[in-house]
């Protein structure tokens, strides 16, 4: 029997994990399952990260998504979800029509996944022991704009701003903190407001 | 085939992904509560990610050449970045739609219905 | 470093620490303590720091330039050693320089001194004069339509900002190096009077003698702008000083200043500048250039030949008196602004309105420096006066001096004798300079600047606690405010020039005013014609001087208290604003004396700064040629000198007497006086009638003027253009119609179509959003089928 | 270790099935393990703070068996599930918030290269594995179906989600110095005297780690910032509807944070495995833990660190019992208006530092550079 192969071993066990949670949150009707499953599954998802040596984009992965995105996820369920609301359940034809369309995407994403033929051939396992992960300081470089790993860069230009990500860094940065701006801006509470405006309808 | 015999390939993380997204694609579809809505488009970020991540990633494919290489997690990490952004809006835009609906189902936001 | 290095930096800095200052303050006051408290600090802080520039300035120049004992005339004819140059260039345009420079002799050194000076004191003063404006106001002067008196903001910071602006200023038209820049600096220092005497704006009269003093200046500066584009069109520069340039082969070149193309070197002797004489013969150079010889048409040869025979001619024609009316007219332009800015005969009536103005503002701009400035100015541009205008100057200031001398008499708001006062020293300054005593004006001015200021400051002082400018209201405040009267004695002594004849001991007005007084007499002896009535108005003038000053001083603080509620309520100002009035009575005193054992004091200093050649006099004005202004050191001369003085000291002696036999002792009572002198008295206390004949003779006319335009516009002009609206209508309306049938038509059609269509689509937009994410998948579905059946790869080249 | 197994063991899965329990046990075992001895700590501090002696009977002297006996007692109480809650969470939300604080450990080095598995992004995985924490907080809290729970989780949402912030701005300050995100290099950076300890590399990290203990002990939600347990307002927050077992994997689950944060903080600033002074480095000891000589030093640096972390739970035990607690508007207040600018004006600090003094992310930058351009010539030797 030869010598098992763990990556694998690890990436059918994250796969499963990610894909049945993902189908759970489809069927789950229950908001708040939803969102423990929607994490269970993203964990996972890390975890695939991880295997495929992005460590640091597993951690993120966690952080931002695990953490954070799911926090302001309960926030909002904790707000909304009450009796009727917490679930709601839609029509059965509904449910046909999104399986055909759902089928029918899933087919042609299969399809494409196996046809391309070079992307079929993976690596051995022992060069795939061998490949080692890029360390989280190429990708801050990289983010930064410097290029570690394009030094073989042919074209001369490229290699001299080393084709880095900086202005779209930039770009995502401030974009970010616009919209948590805004978010805050809009979520801001308005109820109290409501019940006054309430109050004043009824006076008259 | 057998994972625990041969090496993981491409094929294995795109399946995983179109997986995911087509469950998000789904679950977009058919939730009628808008944080089930904002879940799909949670998975369906995943999946897309997934695929750069794989692209990106050294070791699942024979030959000198890495795909994406680096910018496969560097695009993943603006989806990241990007998507909790877009949660956060959505998220705002859920609670005003509560305040002013008192409810979270998408069917009743249709005052702009043709 | 050099001389011609340091100076300018020094002065530079001292003229611009004001400018920072007041940036500082306009942006930042408001948040400066309690209601901007220390911006005052700031404020002060700033022209104290230009005061030491300036004294180390002076301090560098003097040892540069040794002072030799005033040895009068001995360097007539020397170049007065001016350091000037420019620090900045705003641009060259063709021949015009539009540059920020410089022009520093010893006079420019002497007047920064002065107005830092007198400015630190009256900062230092205003702390305690303005503490009202820290807090909020109750102006009750100042009535609101329902007779409710106005509730403002405090302006304590305000009032300091303005004063650093004026600072700025002062110094900077003081320390110009070319006409434009004197003009600008002579245009922000009447913005800041502007500004000043209006600082009560909400008071009816404040706001109309700010309005006042601001129109009257500017019928001065409109003469004034005349002067200045005679000056530039005749001598195509504005610079003081010779100047540096770069010519059209690129190296660079001295060009002569004013000064120097009036009055050339050696001799320095006033004469007509080539460009002036060009001007006026512009027909003999045209006639010049139309026959200049020429060989078969060549013509650049003819231009070079015309332009030889021009430059030979322009002797021959100045001697001929071509483009002398000019210089006449460009010195009269001049004076014109002088008169305008310095208060003089036919424009004076501002200046005592301007007394509505804060105490320490009217001490510091309409006494000491800004009134001053006029008579600055015609030192300054003295080398290019010619002899007529010279005497339009000493007629005018003869004019002016007496006029407000015998106003200042009735009058009986403290602060308008003073003001009237000003008024006849500045003629004083305008007749001695007139007559040909540059020093002696110069001098006077200085002296002037510290004893008036003094003499504000105390008026204000006294106003401050009795809370009244009425004189008539005061007495007996000597034991209420022991420091303020003592000190304003010896403002009254020093400005009826208290000394004694034939020794050297005296105040520093007595020096000064003997020196015009000399001058005066020199002038008489040299034409007899003309001098006998300057010289006696001249006297009478300091005799009466003597006499108001010495009224007001009595009737302030000698006597027994007229009012009750006044004299109670008077009290001895704080020390803060006492101690500036020490400083200045000191100078009052001192001013004019050289510091002992040193010949330093501020005549040999002005002596060195005496522009060239205009010492020793002139003769024969072209178009009066029997006018005469005698060399300044004749006056010197023991006999001219012993009798002024003792001429001089004996009118200031009989009006001194009359006013304590009238006020001091009583001995008299004042209103008989008045009751037999009625009709005079009616026209001195209506000031000549001067407010109401201008109101007769050019306000009544240009409103009633302006009535008539206005019916005019109203029924010609406004008929024309409603008709003309009418008439535009029409063809509108023509328009609309077109623009209806062949235009609008097929827009509208496509519009309704488009909204046909469009009603058709709605139904797609179901507001429902699983249905379009469903739709999303199709379509992606749908795209890939169709890419993958029909994509074609060779075509792609994939 | 791994080898071992695999040349007696054949098949060589199980061989590494069984080195993999053997591991996950041995971290099993020190986070129960520290679980237990803290709360004896804790009862302990918490009696001398309060003029008492605490346990002393249990297991003959300083009650050292109180912890055990603890636990016996709660398995044997009768664990209730609320009619109300949501059931399937209630019992998973418990697990959840273990799991997280056990996987920190995996990251977590006790000694130079003692770690379970070693990380390249290791700080930033603690902080992400501990950030899910809170999950099971919340879900806790909202599966119990009590309102006094919600408030709980509510608020301990809040707190934990606002304190990430200062905290992972704090980490990142050593990171920033160190150029890594590694944790055995950071501790290695801090080797030799104490002077090398990054606490007192700079003003600007002595300040960051007074902020960082601040953060840590919030984000544990110990006293002061306990909030989502406060007593006195909601009857036991998040806790109260649990029990028995469940409540003692939530008190484990703390008790393992308080270590990792404190583990953190003695790796990030207090110079992890090294002591004050450097006796390993003084008698050349080595740092290779295959050598008998660096394994003594390893041996020494783990018991640095056990005494560091341990101290550092002793100073927020001590913490708990002598501060009183905030109000969560306080809490909030401390975190965004204090912490959080602070914390950025030490990182911005730190930069400048950095940059102005040689070393730092820039030197790292060339540094990396290099190393990527010896790869591309000789990647063969880069491997090895």
């Amino acid at each position: 029997m030869e010598a098992i192969n763990w990556h694998g071993f690890f990436f059918l066990f994250f796969a499963i994990v990610a894909c049945a949670f993902a189908m759970a949150v489809v069927v789950a009707d229950n908001i708040v399952r939803m969102a423990c499953y929607l994490v269970v599954s993203l964990g996972a998802v890390a975890g695939l990260y991880f295997l495929a040596q992005a460590e640091f984009l597993g951690a993120v992965q966690l952080m931002v998504y695990v953490g954070g995105t799911m926090v302001l996820l309960v926030f909002g369920v904790m707000l909304t979800a009450r009796g009727p609301l917490a679930s709601m359940r839609t029509g059965g034809g509904q449910w046909i029509m999104a399986a055909i369309a759902g089928g029918a995407l899933l087919a042609m994403l299969l399809q494409a996944a196996f046809s391309v033929s070079d992307w079929a051939a993976p690596k051995t396992i022992q060069e795939q022991a061998a490949v080692e992960g890029s360390p989280s300081a190429r990708l801050g470089l990289g983010l930064m704009g410097v290029r570690v790993d394009q030094l073989e860069q042919p074209n001369l230009m490229l290699r001299r701003g080393m084709s880095g990500h900086l202005l779209a860094f930039e770009i995502i940065s401030v974009h970010l903190v616009v919209v948590l701006v805004g978010a805050a801006y809009l979520a801001r509470a308005k109820r109290r407001l409501d019940h006054k405006q309430a109050k004043d309808d009824q006076r008259p | 085939m057998n994972l625990l015999a041969q090496p993981v390939g491409l094929p294995h993380y795109l399946v995983v992904s179109a997986i995911l997204f087509v469950c998000g694609v789904v679950c977009m579809a058919t939730k009628r509560n808008m944080l089930g809505v904002l879940m799909g488009i949670e998975l369906v970020l995943n999946g897309a990610n997934l695929n750069f991540v794989a692209f990106g990633s050294p070791m699942l494919r024979a030959g000198p050449s890495d795909g994406l290489g680096l910018d496969g997690q560097l695009i993943a990490l603006f989806v990241i970045v990007l998507a909790a952004a877009e949660a956060a809006v959505a998220l705002a835009i859920a609670l005003n739609f509560y305040h002013t609906h008192a409810t979270v189902d998408v069917d009743r936001g249709e005052e702009l219905k043709g | 470093m050099e001389l011609s290095e340091t100076l300018p930096l020094l002065l530079g800095l001292a003229w611009l620490l004001p400018l920072a200052s007041f940036v500082l303050i306009v942006f930042f006051g408001p948040r400066m303590g309690r209601g901007g408290y220390y911006a005052a600090y700031l404020a002060t802080a700033a022209i104290m720091a230009s005061f030491a520039l300036s004294v180390v300035a002076l301090a560098g120049w003097l040892a540069a330039h040794p002072l030799t004992a005033a040895a009068h005339g001995a360097h007539a004819a020397a170049a007065s050693a001016a350091v000037s140059g420019d620090w900045y260039s705003l641009g060259e345009f063709g021949p015009l320089r539009i540059t920020i420079g410089y022009y520093i002799d010893s006079l420019t050194l002497a007047m920064f001194c002065m107005v830092t000076l007198v400015a630190s004191c009256i900062h230092v003063y205003s702390f305690g004069y303005m503490h009202g404006e820290l807090s909020d106001v109750i102006d009750t002067l100042a009535p609101l339509a329902n007779g409710q008196p106005v509730r403002r903001r405090g302006r304590f910071c305000r009032f300091f900002q303005y004063l650093s602006l004026f600072c700025f200023s002062m110094l900077g038209l003081v320390v110009a190096g070319n006409v434009a820049m004197v003009f600008v600096f002579w245009e922000l220092v009447g913005i800041c009077s502007y500004l000043l005497i209006g600082f009560w704006h909400e008071r009816k009269s404040a706001s109309n003698a700010a309005n006042k003093a601001f129109i009257v200046n500017r019928v001065g500066d409109f003469g004034m702008i005349i002067g200045l584009m005679v000056l530039w069109t005749g001598m195509g520069t504005f610079s003081f000083g010779d100047y540096q340039t770069v010519n059209a082969k690129g190296d660079t070149v001295t060009k002569p200043g004013i000064f120097s193309q009036v009055r050339p070197g050696p001799n320095h002797r006033l004469q007509v500048p080539n460009g002036m004489v060009k001007m006026a013969a512009r027909r003999e150079i045209e006639k010049i250039a139309a026959h200049a010889p020429t060989i078969n048409g060549d013509l650049p040869l003819r231009r070079a030949s015309a332009a030889m025979m021009t430059w030979a001619a322009v002797k021959k024609w100045r001697a001929q008196g071509y483009g002398y009316g000019l210089l006449v007219v460009a010195g009269l332009g001049i004076f014109c602004g002088c008169v305008g800015k310095s208060a003089q005969f036919p424009l004076h009536v501002w200046l005592p309105d301007a007394m509505e103005g804060p105490t320490p503002v009217s001490a510091l701009i309409h006494a000491a420096t800004m009134v001053a400035a006029g008579v600055y100015l015609v030192g300054r541009f003295y080398p290019v006066f010619t002899p007529e205008v010279l005497l339009v100057i000493a007629c005018v200031g003869c004019i002016t001096l007496f006029l407000a001398a015998t106003i200042a008499l009735t009058a009986t708001d403290i602060k308008r004798v003073l003001a009237y006062s000003t008024v006849s020293q500045l003629g004083f300054m305008m007749l001695a300079l007139g007559l040909g005593g540059w020093l002696a004006g110069m001098f006077h001015l200085l002296t002037h600047a510290f004893f008036k200021s003094l003499l504000f400051l105390c008026s204000g002082s006294v106003i401050h606690s009795c809370g009244t400018n009425e004189m008539p209201r005061m007495g007996g405040l000597r034991k209420k405010m022991p420091y303020t009267a003592t000190t304003m004695l010896i403002g009254c002594l020093a400005i009826a020039g208290a000394g004694l004849p034939g020794t050297v001991v005296g105040l520093s007005g007595f020096f000064s005013k003997d020196y015009i007084v000399a001058q005066d007499l020199s002038f008489w002896g040299a034409n007899p014609r003309l001098g006998g009535p300057l010289y006696c108005a001249a006297l009478i003038g300091a005799g009466m001087t003597a006499f108001y000053m010495f009224r007001l001083w009595y009737m302030t603080f000698a006597g027994q208290p007229r009012d009750e509620a006044v004299h109670h309520h008077a009290h001895e100002s704080p020390r803060g604003m006492t101690v500036p009035l020490m400083i200045l009575a000191l100078l009052a005193v001192v001013a004019a004396w050289n510091v002992p054992g040193t010949n330093f004091g501020i005549e040999p200093l002005l002596t060195q700064a005496q522009p060239a050649g205009t010492a020793e006099g002139l003769a024969h004005g072209r178009m009066w040629p029997n006018v005469t202004v005698p060399a300044e050191h004749l006056s010197h001369s023991p006999a001219i000198h012993a009798r002024a003085e003792w001429a001089a000291f004996g009118t200031a002696l009989l009006g001194f007497l009359l006013a304590t036999v009238l006020y001091g002792l009583r001995k008299w009572d004042p209103e008989d006086v008045r009751r037999t002198f009625a009709p005079l008295h009616r026209f001195l206390v209506h000031k000549w009638w001067f407010d109401e004949l201008y109101a007769l003779v050019f306000v009544r006319p240009v409103l009633r003027l302006s009535g008539w335009v206005a019916i005019l516009d109203k029924q010609g002009l406004d008929w024309l253009a409603d008709n003309s609206a009418r008439a535009v209508a029409a063809v509108a309306r023509l328009d609309d119609w077109i623009d209806r049938i062949f235009v609008d038509a097929p827009v509208n059609l496509t519009a309704r179509w488009t909204y046909a269509f469009a009603l058709r689509l709605r139904v797609l937009q179901t507001g429902n959003i699983r249905q379009y994410v469903l739709w999303l998948a199709a379509g992606a579905v749908a795209l890939f089928v169709l890419m993958s059946l029909y994509w074609n790869y060779a075509v792609a080249g994939i | 270790m791994t080898e071992l197994l695999t040349n007696i063991l054949s098949p060589s899965w199980l061989a590494y099935a069984i080195a993999a329990a053997i591991q996950c046990a041995l971290l099993l075992v020190v986070a129960l393990a520290s679980a237990a001895v803290f709360i004896w700590l804790e009862r302990k501090v918490s009696a001398r703070i309060q003029d008492r002696l605490g346990p002393t009977r249990v297991g003959g002297r300083f009650g050292w068996l109180q912890p055990p006996a603890d636990g016996l007692k709660l398995l044997c109480k009768e664990d209730i599930i609320p009619a109300a809650a949501d059931r399937l969470l209630f019992r998973v939300a418990p697990y959840i918030s273990f799991c997280s604080a056990f996987c920190v450990f995996l990251a977590l080095p006790f000694a130079n290269g003692w770690v379970a598995l070693r990380l390249d992004v290791g700080v930033f995985f603690i902080l992400a594995v501990a950030g899910i924490e809170v999950f099971g907080v919340i879900l806790g809290g909202y599966a119990s179906g009590s309102k006094w729970s919600l408030y709980g989780a509510m608020r301990e949402a809040a707190q934990v989600v606002s304190y990430e912030v200062p905290l992972a701005l704090c980490v990142v300050v050593p990171v920033l110095l160190t150029g890594s995100m590694d944790l055995v290099e950071i501790g290695n950076r801090q080797a030799g005297w104490f002077t090398n300890w990054y606490v007192l590399h700079d003003p600007f990290t002595f300040v960051t780690f007074w902020v960082y203990a601040t953060c840590a002990v919030a984000s544990t939600n110990r006293a002061p910032f306990d909030l989502a347990e406060a007593e006195s307002e909601l009857v036991a927050g998040f806790l109260t509807e649990y029990s028995g077992f469940r409540w003692v994997i939530f008190f484990m689950a703390e008790y393992a944070s308080m270590f990792v944060v404190s583990g953190l903080a003695a790796v990030l600033f207090l110079g992890g495995w090294n002591g004050p002074i450097p006796i390993a480095g003084l008698l050349h000891l080595g740092s290779d833990p295959d050598t008998a000589t660096g394994f003594i030093a390893n041996l020494l640096g783990l018991g640095n660190f056990l005494i560091k972390t341990v101290a550092g739970v002793t100073c927020v035990i001590w913490l708990r019992w002598t501060l009183p607690r905030l109000r969560i508007d306080q809490v909030m207040t401390t975190c965004l208006k204090y912490c959080v600018p602070l914390a950025s004006a030490m990182l911005a600090g730190a930069v400048l530092w950095t940059y102005l003094c040689p070393g730092g992310l820039i030197a790292r930058a060339r540094h990396s550079l290099t190393i990527a351009a010896e790869q591309q010539h000789a990647p063969t030797q880069e491997r090895k």
